[in-house]
């Protein structure tokens, strides 16, 4: 059985071309959701094949599809979260480039589900080639009915347009997309309410990852079970993992859910490059806390990363090596929440900077004995404090680089 | 009535109150910066997490809203634990300029600071460096090393003003208050601003630097500068023993009523307070040709009643002209209307008020008075004061300096020679001082007990947060001696030796007062 | 009885004390007078106006505002000083120095000291050690009450 | 002529009673300030030119006559104005019955060194110190102020009663030297016992001086004894007075210092007597004499006298910086439970051993 399920055409020359993706069985879930099933029967396939979002923070996409309330005279809207900042992560960028239409697929069988008239593609704005290959692909979809109105003539209307984001990492953030998407500063905004009831200009609102909503023409193609089959019971299907770092083949893989690091980083991202040695795996984008050498054997689903205290976020594994300092590591890190704190909430914004401060001071050598104690207190005070994940994303791998590499780091201390 | 427990303690609770306010309510004060009562929960200063049982975070008191059966600490150690820590990283980056800003005694950072007690700073970075001294707006510094970020400036131009002037700029630590360059805040609501910072990040210019406001004496009184009656505090100031202060009142602040003012006043109230110490009137003097003597208000009252009992007796009440304003209060119109027009029949009332101005949609009337309504409720029949009727009259008492306004000088002056006495009773100097036989010093509203009718019907008492020092008389008091020495209706009269008595008796009379 | 004769023993022996004091200190004042040197002098007396004693190093004496490098005034008028008096002896004026990061300083700056009590206390309130007691003068006595207020230019001296 | 030689004597007598007082302030002060380490009044000077502080009682009295002179509105002016007045009166004329030598013969006359020879002078001065309570208990109420009543019932209250044990205390001198008039008990004390020891009051009467001297202290209303200033309590009763009245108060404790001396000089030290000296110059004990010219042996006279004065008004100084003063009760206790007794337990002592002698 071939595991590939998203990137199976990745091969095929023009796949963003309508034609060629037809050419490969393109657009029949549409067919097949929209006049065949009710929408309710979509969203209970959804459901039933515990697609859990690829954005990182794993929430079932049928579970949230649920909570829009469908007797409000609001209109409905589906966001998708095409802004991939996350550090490492690269895999909606690939998704978007080769296969546009399978996502436009999966919109338009979501908001089908959901009964949603307009969605929006918030792309990150640095991926201007994606955002003009969507915006092509969109085109090709209004040309041949599957977008505007009354797609295939089943009196279901979506219109779908692209947004491009100003390069802002929390506009990754679902209400800060919002906010972006609305025109404002992007700041996350206080959760109750949900986007689910209140989003997109105060209307309910359905926020996917690029990721999540590509997997939906299979669940509707193939049923909940066969998806299911792909992965874990409670993780269904595959995955695609971006191996970044000191590999022979840093790139993207999809493979089953719950497949192990080892076997990743090894097998499939062919080992370690020439004379380099394995220090550590950040295992999902740069805000999942850092696995030593030693914690290579996780299978890599939700649960597990999340029972080895990391998580699995975007899946984006990037591999440090024995000679990379840890404390440049650190440094990135600190850098880069520092640099991308919104600034709305004290912790994150006062927090963030503060680290980022400490940390510069350590990688100037002008250490002193009580700063990593502050560094994780400092951490520590900002986890679970924050308004939006942002400062948990921050501050968990700091803390995990400080606890796991103190040794290390302490080296760095004068009189040391 | 959802039932919820905070600190162990069961309290019942309205519906769809937030927990801040639900303990607030109940006298449980739980630390906050960016809540305002006036705005929606902005949740981004995180200084009022709690802690609720069964949630494995903590939670915003500003934004949860009160459930049935809710088990609420609000001093835990974890609690307080993450308030420190919030206050950790305000104080990070917030200079420790407390000596030289205007809101310390009253800032709520500093306030924290002494009850979490982080007296050891662990903050060894330098501190970014930001603009101290940003003309925000006509009368508004901003310091932006003090800003926390609160945002409430922010909404504030959002939600109540609507002009939107001011928003956030740049991002993360770099993140300050900004407004679009060389157009800063002016609107008649600019000044609340100021008062609702919760540090001193925005100062008022008409404060700044002026004074600490531990020497404050803040007194609660009504703003009378227009008809709407907003409920306002004065913070009134001795001086220092070695330099005395030009004013007594150092600044208007808004209190807080949710049926008048909500949390705000204009700043025409806020800073028009200047009134209150200049151009008033300070001697009573009697003027016969050009001499002037000082008198004693009794025997002022005397002189003035002798002459007012020989006109009734010759009956010629109909050349007895009283003229009123309507910056006099409910009790004094009430008076006024009582011995004059019901007591001793004078028919010849005139009502002289200083001229309209112009009003907004939110606070500000256009109607420069307090109490106009009051006037019309305690029915009184005022004309207009028409030269021609008042020079052809032989007595004329004459309340509030306004009488000046809207006629030439020369021709007042034509027609108050043909009048034979001619009392004044003014708070401020003007043009009619010169004019008059007598003239009396009264208090200004900020300086007696009464109350006022806003535009609006409703009826606010006040008492005396300033204390008057002339040596005059209150209008009610000047009312009552000469109902006394008149002998109107002496039984009825003697009753009233207080303006709450006054106000219970207009209460039995006019059903508006009810 | 025997308690009457011991308090009688006491005083006898108290004015026996007195008596010492006074024949020892008599004898190395008549030295003095006759111009013989002893080792000891007849009274511990300073002769003040004459001779001075050594203040000690925590003396409060005369108040003195100090000055920045540049000159101005350390001062930034936060009126802590004007709190903490419990004499209420000193008047503070603040006023905008063009300077941000100074921002505050005294346009008048007054101490009675016809009603200071030299407590010190605003030496201590003192968040940018601007005023000090440390001049050594301490005969503050004129003429006219006036001369006893000094202000800012009198102070910065 | 007698009249100018009496007149020549009061002004001698008081003149010399004067200047001993202000000189007793002087000593007061340098005294108490020797006994504390201190140097004492030393200002005063005369360009420059200090002298000890010598001048410091001239600098004080200018002071003391140009201050205000004021009586308070409430007082009663006349009695305010009277108390000082009788206070120093009644001391002052105390000296007159103080004998300060024997006979002066000059040009023929023989003049008594003592300005009136009272037969009955112990009883005079006895008499006008206690007319001086008077004074005290006057300015106390004069004063309308309850501090300064109290301070002068308090005085009249200590004097009275120190005022019976001091006359019970004398009566046993009276029987040794049997007269009043005090030239005569001097006379008496120039004699010798067993032919050297002088015949002075102290070695008759030595319970007699006990009781005197304290009683006499007590007299001086000084500290110990000062119920009526009571510093720390009250203030005393001329609280209300200041300048030239106040000076008088002032004075007339000090001259009570000086006549309690000269009591104590003469009754129970000699008084004007040296020791072995007789009209005609000395005549020692173990045999033969050096004879001195008569103007001599009056000099060493009216020396003897001053410096015996001098001694006691330094003891009584050297008292009253070394004790602290007695509660009010204390006093009272001292006086009648003390001194009376002792003084009665004196006059029959007395009164056996000199029957036995007989």
């Amino acid at each position: 059985m071939d595991e590939k399920v998203l990137t199976r055409h990745f091969g095929v020359e023009g796949l963003f071309r309508i034609d060629v993706y037809r050419g490969q069985g393109g657009y029949r879930a549409v067919e097949t959701a929209l006049k065949r099933m009710t929408p309710a029967a979509v969203l209970d396939e959804v459901k039933r094949a515990s697609l859990r979002g690829r954005g990182g923070a794993g929430f079932p996409a049928g579970v949230k599809w649920g909570f829009v309330p469908q007797n409000v005279p609001k209109p409905r809207y589906l966001c998708v979260n095409a802004d991939e900042g996350e550090p490492g992560t690269f895999k909606d960028r690939y998704l978007m480039n080769h296969n546009p239409h399978l996502l436009l697929e999966g919109t338009i069988i979501a908001s089908y589900a959901v009964g949603i008239h307009a969605a929006f593609i918030y792309v990150r704005g640095e991926y201007e080639a994606v955002a003009l290959r969507l915006e092509g692909a969109i085109a090709e979809a209004y040309r041949n009915g599957y977008l505007g109105k009354n797609i295939l003539g089943t009196g279901f209307d979506l219109d779908v347009a692209v947004h491009r984001g100003a390069g802002a990492y929390i506009c990754g953030e679902e209400t800060a997309l919002l906010e972006s998407l609305e025109g404002k500063r992007g700041h996350p905004r206080l959760k109750p309410p949900f986007p689910a009831s209140v989003g997109l200009f105060q209307c309910p609102t359905v926020i996917n990852n690029v990721e999540t909503l590509s997997n939906i023409p299979f669940i509707v193609q193939n049923g909940a079970g066969w998806f299911l089959k792909r992965g874990l019971p409670k993780d269904g299907g595959t995955r695609i993992f971006g191996v970044s770092g000191m590999v022979k083949k840093p790139g993207i893989y999809e493979l089953p859910l719950g497949t192990k690091l080892r076997t990743i980083i090894f097998d499939h991202a062919g080992g370690m490059k020439e004379g380099k040695q394995l220090k550590a795996v950040i295992p999902g984008g740069m805000s999942a806390p850092i696995l030593t050498a030693d914690e290579i054997d996780l299978p890599m689903d939700f649960d597990s990363l999340a029972g080895a205290g990391s998580m699995l976020g975007s899946a984006a594994v990037i591999v440090i090596d024995r000679e990379t300092s840890i404390l440049d590591v650190l440094k990135a890190v600190a850098k880069f929440y520092s640099h991308e704190s919104c600034g709305q909430c004290t912790p994150c914004r006062i927090g963030t900077a503060w680290i980022n401060k400490i940390v510069k001071r350590l990688a100037r050598g002008e250490g002193e004995q009580d700063d990593i104690d502050a560094i994780v207190r400092l951490a520590t005070n900002i986890k679970g404090k924050t308004l939006c994940p942002l400062g948990d994303a921050a501050a968990l791998p700091i803390l995990s680089i400080c606890q796991k590499f103190r040794r290390e780091l302490e080296g760095y201390l004068p009189h040391a | 009535m959802p039932k919820i427990f905070i600190d162990d303690r069961a309290v019942e609770v309205a519906e769809g109150l937030t927990l801040l306010q639900a303990a607030e309510s109940v006298g449980i004060p739980i630390p906050h910066f960016c809540y305002h009562p006036a705005f929606p929960p902005e949740g981004s200063c995180r200084m009022c997490l709690v802690e609720i049982e069964g949630l494995p975070k903590l939670e915003l008191a500003c934004s949860t809203v009160v459930k049935e059966g809710l088990r609420v600490r609000t001093m835990s150690p974890k609690v307080v634990e993450a308030r420190k820590s919030v206050l950790e990283f305000l104080l990070a980056e917030h200079p420790l300029d407390c000596p030289i800003c205007d809101k310390a005694g009253e800032c709520k950072l500093q306030d924290y600071f002494e009850e979490y007690g982080l007296f050891k700073s662990q903050f060894k970075e330098a501190k970014e460096k930001r603009e101290k001294k940003f003309k925000l707006g006509r009368n508004l510094i901003l310091d932006r090393e003090r800003c926390i970020l609160c945002t409430r400036c922010v909404r504030f131009l959002n939600e109540i003003t609507k002009t939107e002037d001011a928003g956030i700029l740049n991002r993360g630590i770099h993140s300050e208050v900004g407004i679009f360059e060389s157009e800063f805040i002016d609107n008649n609501y600019s000044g609340n601003l100021a008062q609702i910072c919760p540090v001193g990040a925005i100062t008022d210019t008409d404060f700044r630097f002026k004074t600490r406001v531990w020497f404050l004496e803040s007194r609660e009184s009504i703003c009378p500068l227009c008809s709407r009656g907003c409920n306002i505090i004065m913070d009134s100031h001795a001086g220092y023993p070695r330099t005395l202060p030009t004013r007594r009142v150092y600044r208007v602040r808004a209190r807080q009523n949710l049926d008048v003012n909500f949390h705000w006043i204009c700043d025409y109230g806020r800073y028009g307070y200047a009134y209150l110490d200049e151009g008033r009137e300070d001697r009573l003097v009697w003027k016969k040709g050009d001499r002037e003597t000082r008198l004693s208000w009794d025997k002022a009252a005397q002189i003035l009643s002798e002459k007012i009992r020989s006109l009734v007796h010759l009956r010629k009440n109909s050349r007895i002209g009283i003229v009123l304003h309507t910056n006099l209060t409910n009790e004094e119109l009430f008076l006024a209307d009582r011995v004059f027009r019901k007591g001793l029949g004078v028919e010849k009332l005139f009502l002289a008020d200083p001229p309209p101005g112009k009003g907004d949609e939110f606070l500000l009337t256009a109607d420069r008075t307090a109490n106009r309504r009051g006037l019309q409720e305690v029915g009184l029949p005022v004309q207009a004061p028409d030269l021609k009727a008042l020079s052809g009259l032989d007595l004329l008492l004459i309340f509030g300096h306004y009488l000046a306004a809207g006629t030439s000088p020369s021709d007042l002056k034509n027609a108050l020679e043909k009048v034979e006495t001619k009392a004044l009773f003014a708070s401020h100097k003007s043009g009619l001082d010169g004019l008059v036989d007598f003239v009396i010093p009264v208090p200004v509203i900020a300086e007696k007990n009464g109350s006022l009718t806003n535009i609006d019907g409703r009826v606010q008492p006040f008492v005396a947060g300033l204390s008057f020092a002339g040596d005059g008389i209150a209008e009610w008091r000047a009312l009552l001696d000469l109902a006394r020495e008149l002998k109107v209706e002496h039984k009825y009269f003697s009753r009233l030796a207080s303006p709450e008595a006054i106000y219970r008796a207009l209460r039995k009379e006019i059903p508006f007062f009810k | 009885m025997i308690k009457a004769l011991g308090y009688f023993l006491e005083i006898i022996k108290g004015g026996l004390i007195t008596v010492r004091h006074f024949v020892t200190n008599m004898w190395f004042h008549t030295l003095k007078v006759l111009g013989l040197k002893a080792k000891r002098r007849g009274a511990v007396t300073i002769q003040y106006p004459e001779e001075k004693k050594e203040l000690a190093a925590r003396h409060r004496s005369l108040h003195r505002l100090l000055r920045r490098e540049d000159g101005k005034p350390r001062c930034v008028s936060c009126l802590l000083c004007v709190t903490v008096c419990p004499s209420e002896c000193i008047s503070v004026e603040a006023a905008e120095d063009p300077d941000s990061e100074i921002q505050k300083v005294p346009a008048k700056f007054i101490i009675d000291l016809s009603r200071c009590c030299f407590c010190g206390f605003c030496v201590e309130a003192c968040p940018e050690d601007a005023i000090r007691m440390d001049t050594g003068k301490i005969e503050v006595a004129e003429y006219r009450r006036a001369d006893l207020i000094y202000d800012l230019d009198k102070l910065l001296k | 002529m007698d009249i100018v030689i009496a007149v020549i004597k009061i002004i001698l007598a008081l003149v010399w009673f004067l200047v001993l007082t202000l000189y007793l302030t002087w000593l007061e002060r340098k005294e108490s300030a020797v006994i504390q380490d201190r140097i004492g009044a030393n200002r005063a000077n005369i360009w420059k030119f200090r002298f000890l502080g010598l001048f410091q009682p001239f600098a004080d009295a200018i002071k003391m006559i140009f201050k205000e002179d004021f009586v308070p509105a409430f007082a009663n002016k006349f009695l305010h104005t009277l108390a000082p007045f009788l206070s120093f009166f009644f001391v002052a004329i105390t000296i007159c019955a103080v004998p300060f030598g024997d006979t002066l013969r000059l040009g023929g006359r023989t003049i008594s060194l003592q300005v009136l020879d009272l037969n009955a002078g112990l009883l005079f001065i006895l008499a006008m110190l206690s007319l001086g309570i008077y004074g005290i208990i006057l300015s106390g109420w004069a004063s309308r102020n309850r501090f300064t009543l109290l301070g002068g019932i308090r005085g009249a209250a200590q004097l009275i009663s120190y005022e019976v044990a001091l006359g019970l205390s004398l009566i046993g001198i009276i029987m040794v030297f049997p007269s009043l008039s005090l030239q005569s008990i001097v006379r008496f004390q120039g004699e010798n016992i067993l032919g050297f020891i002088p015949k002075w009051g102290v070695l008759l009467q030595p319970l007699g001086f006990v009781v005197f001297f304290f009683a006499a202290l007590a007299e001086t209303k000084r500290v110990p004894f000062d119920m009526p200033e009571g510093e720390s309590e009250i203030i005393g009763f001329f609280t209300e007075y200041g300048g030239l009245k106040w000076g008088l108060f002032m004075m007339t404790d000090f001259m009570e210092i000086i006549i309690v001396s000269a009591l104590l000089t003469t009754l129970f030290f000699g008084g004007w007597q040296v020791p072995w000296l007789a009209a005609d110059g000395f005549h020692w004990p173990w045999g033969g004499g050096r004879a001195l010219p008569h103007g001599v042996v009056v000099l060493l006279q009216l020396l003897a006298f001053n410096i015996k004065i001098v001694f006691f008004c330094w003891l009584q100084i050297l008292i009253r910086w070394t004790y602290p003063r007695f509660r009010y009760d204390q006093v009272m206790d001292l006086g009648w439970k003390v001194l009376i007794p002792l003084s009665l337990l004196n006059i029959v002592g007395t009164g056996i051993v000199m029957g036995f002698l007989k």
